[in-house]
């Protein structure tokens, strides 16, 4: 199983590689995103600092879910995920290298540029710390969720727009947890107990999410 | 209570009565809803077993 | 019932909307037979194969009794093979073939020898993309040269090939045949290089 | 036991039974909307606080309740139908997802015409408001999503699947926006104060059970026709087909 794992995430980062520029997009559409920001807010150095992490995070929503109606859908259609259905054995391997290839290629990216962005928006070192802290803990959830979503929605039509009426919603405890964990980072609040709030959230989303994840592809290959 | 006062709501009018209205609008329109569904699926299964007698 | 393995398929039937493709299907079949399906376009031939391989619903039953007639589930024993070829298009042809040996186990026969039996030899580093429609169908069909199923489900399986692949994947079924394998075969064509008697299966004649 | 599975596994009893007993669900559906809406408009006491405009309480307690309820109930026959593939508690299910989304909008109207006479404006970000937005946006997702999946056998799967995520989420989402809410605003205000007069509650409690039956009848009426679609083979539908025209 974890030989397979490792063919898979290997063919997987492969595919994309050739590819070209296709891990760019998103990261490309991160970057306008926020940049969009100061020209609809102001440029004044408070309100950017004030909304700094809030901008970022819902950027980095929006970038993933471009991305993320692509996740399944390439393998329903060539066949593949029939096969790995099949094989039941070899889906629980197909799901962890899928994921982990996507962060790598779509999330990994997006959160090193993040420093950078953060100091358009004239953030200080220590937020900026506390910041992609809390981005971190909290992409390893979006991707999950959003995996579940791009699951939910394989046999539909027009999947894209729907994906975002079915993850944002569960969403919204991991925006409230990260934000305030930077909000009152800020105000030199502790936040530990955020910051494992995100943990704890983050851990039993990665126990439980695959599991569903497999009844699910399962349903969406018939 | 005289009657004067049940229909001004206390100065509430404005928001109670929109409220009790907003109400039975949608549960009249759920009931319409509800016998429309019925009166279609009823067709669909008249169309269906007519079919098959031509047949 | 005989000593010698038989799978059965029992009570298999599917309806579109308005009709009924087939119903009642119920069929054993001894180790060493070959089902084919025939039947006109839109007859549910590629249905009743998706049913099989349980990759749609259905009411029916498939299942085994070997030797000692011990009911055994086939799930982990059958090979798949539609026109969605599985393939990564993306992938070169010799990276594919580690995906399938992966996918599909079963000890992995030299790489080469694999490659030379399906005349992608001079292809190996080539980009599956850049192959035609028949050599990526052999390429789909290479876990059969290796791998242990043994029921296998092909969906159309010759109808891109040229008459060299033809020849070796009749071979492969010849030999699969006699080992007391079993194959279910939904094809237009007739089969040709075959030593082994076909029971034919005829879907669509409901609908006349 | 036995009589049980007999009238709600056999589809025909099903349809006998439900309906024999609709004409009593709606007979008391009038009689407890009734009582509510005299009781509570005319007879109730002006709370002394909030004057009439506490009415609106009449409506929209209940709404919300069976916003919630409905979800419920949903998740549940969800769970039902993915373990035990009972085509009832499908059914159950998909025509429960509407009439929820609609009573989640009464709720967030009426609380919204609430709002404006007694916090001045008409939203805030109050921990409960915002709670049923979210449960607004998951009944509007998974009637999407059921209605953008053609093949039916996946696409009661995939709903059940939408309405068990969205429940486990409900607690998370709940109280991390009471959480959020109260880091940002004050205390919260509430709807009712904690003892009320009983001249007030009955008619609360009536127009709650008026709420339940209605949702009830709406049930009933799909219910019966979709079970006579499912069964539109059976001699027996045919019949009553005959007896209808």
């Amino acid at each position: 199983m974890l030989k397979q794992f490792k063919i898979l995430l290997e063919h997987e980062l492969k595919i994309h590689y050739r590819h070209g520029a296709e891990w760019l997009t998103p990261l490309v559409f991160y970057w306008l995103v926020v940049s969009l920001f100061p020209f609809a807010l102001s440029s004044t150095q408070s309100i950017l600092r004030q909304s700094a992490a809030g901008i970022i995070w819902i950027a980095l929503l929006l970038s993933l879910l471009m991305s993320l109606p692509r996740l399944f859908q390439s393998d329903l259609k060539d066949g593949s995920l029939a096969q790995y259905c099949l094989r039941t054995s070899s889906l629980m391997p197909y799901i962890s290298a899928k994921l982990l290839s996507y962060a790598v290629l779509y999330i990994i990216p997006c959160l090193l540029l993040t420093p950078l962005l953060a100091l358009l928006f004239y953030l200080p070192a220590h937020s900026i710390f506390i910041l992609l802290l809390t981005l971190c803990l909290g992409s390893p959830i979006l991707l999950l969720i959003g995996s579940l979503g791009a699951a939910l929605t394989l046999k539909a039509r027009e999947s894209s727009a729907l994906l975002a009426l079915v993850i944002f919603p569960l969403y919204i405890p991991v925006l409230i947890l990260a934000l305030n964990c930077v909000n009152l980072a800020e105000q030199n609040l502790p936040i530990g107990a955020l910051l494992a709030y995100l943990a704890a959230y983050c851990c039993v989303a990665i126990a439980l999410i695959p599991l569903a994840l497999k009844s699910i592809l399962k349903i969406g290959v018939t | 209570m005289n009657l004067h006062e049940f229909y001004t709501m206390g100065g509430y009018a404005a928001y109670v009565w929109p409220a009790f209205a907003v109400v039975l609008g949608i549960f009249g329109g759920q009931w319409i809803l509800a016998k429309r569904h019925r009166r279609k699926i009823i067709l669909k299964i008249k169309e269906v077993s007519c079919d098959k007698i031509i047949k | 019932m005989s000593a010698t393995p038989c799978l059965h398929l029992n009570h298999f039937e599917a309806h579109t909307e308005t009709q009924t493709l087939f119903n009642n299907i119920n069929i054993s079949l001894a180790g060493g037979s070959l089902l084919h399906i025939q039947g006109p376009n839109g007859s549910g031939k590629s249905t009743l194969l998706r049913m099989i391989a349980g990759l749609k619903p259905h009411q029916g039953t498939v299942f085994w009794q070997d030797s000692t007639q011990k009911t055994v589930n086939i799930e982990s024993e059958l090979f798949y093979f539609s026109h969605q070829l599985a393939i990564k298009l993306g992938l070169t042809v010799q990276e594919n073939i580690r995906h399938l040996q992966s996918l599909h186990g079963g000890h992995s026969e030299n790489l080469s020898s694999i490659l030379e039996i399906l005349g992608l030899h001079s292809k190996r580093n080539t980009l599956a993309e850049a192959l035609s429609q028949g050599q990526q169908q052999s390429l789909a069909l290479a876990p059969l040269l290796w791998g242990t199923q043994k029921l296998w489900l092909l969906d159309e399986p010759f109808v891109a090939l040229d008459s060299k692949a033809k020849r070796w994947l009749s071979q492969l079924l010849n030999r699969h045949l006699a080992q007391k394998g079993w194959v279910i075969l939904a094809s237009h064509e007739k089969i040709e290089y075959l030593e082994h008697p076909i029971e034919p299966l005829f879907l669509g004649a409901l609908d006349a | 036991m036995q009589r049980l599975t007999r009238y709600f596994l056999v589809p025909q009893q099903c349809y006998r039974f439900i309906t024999d007993w609709s004409p009593w669900l709606t007979g008391a559906f009038l009689l407890t909307l009734g009582y509510g809406l005299i009781a509570g408009l005319c007879f109730a006491p002006a709370d002394y606080q909030q004057g009439d405009g506490f009415r609106i309480i009449y409506v929209h307690v209940p709404s919300a309740l069976l916003a919630m309820g409905i979800y419920t109930i949903m998740t549940t026959t969800a769970l039902i139908s993915l373990v035990f593939r009972i085509k009832l508690a499908t059914l159950v299910m998909q025509i429960s997802a509407p009439i929820g989304a609609s009573f989640t909008f009464l709720a967030l109207i009426t609380g919204s015409l609430w709002g404006k006479p007694m916090w001045g404006t008409w939203w805030i970000w109050d921990a409960r408001l915002t709670s049923v937005l979210i449960l607004f946006f998951l009944y509007l997702a998974f009637i999407a999503v059921r209605a953008a999946i053609s093949d039916p056998w996946a696409r009661d799967r995939i709903a059940a699947w939408m309405a068990i995520i969205g429940f486990i989420n409900i607690p998370i989402i709940h109280y991390s926006v009471l959480w959020w809410n109260t880091l940002h605003q004050g205390a919260t205000l509430t709807v009712f104060n904690p003892s009320i007069a009983p001249s007030m509650l009955y008619p609360l409690l009536s127009m709650i059970i008026a709420f339940a039956l209605f949702y009830l009848i709406l049930l009933c009426q799909r219910l019966c026709a979709d079970i006579l679609y499912q069964e539109r083979k059976a001699a027996w539908v045919q019949e009553i087909l005959h007896e209808l025209t």
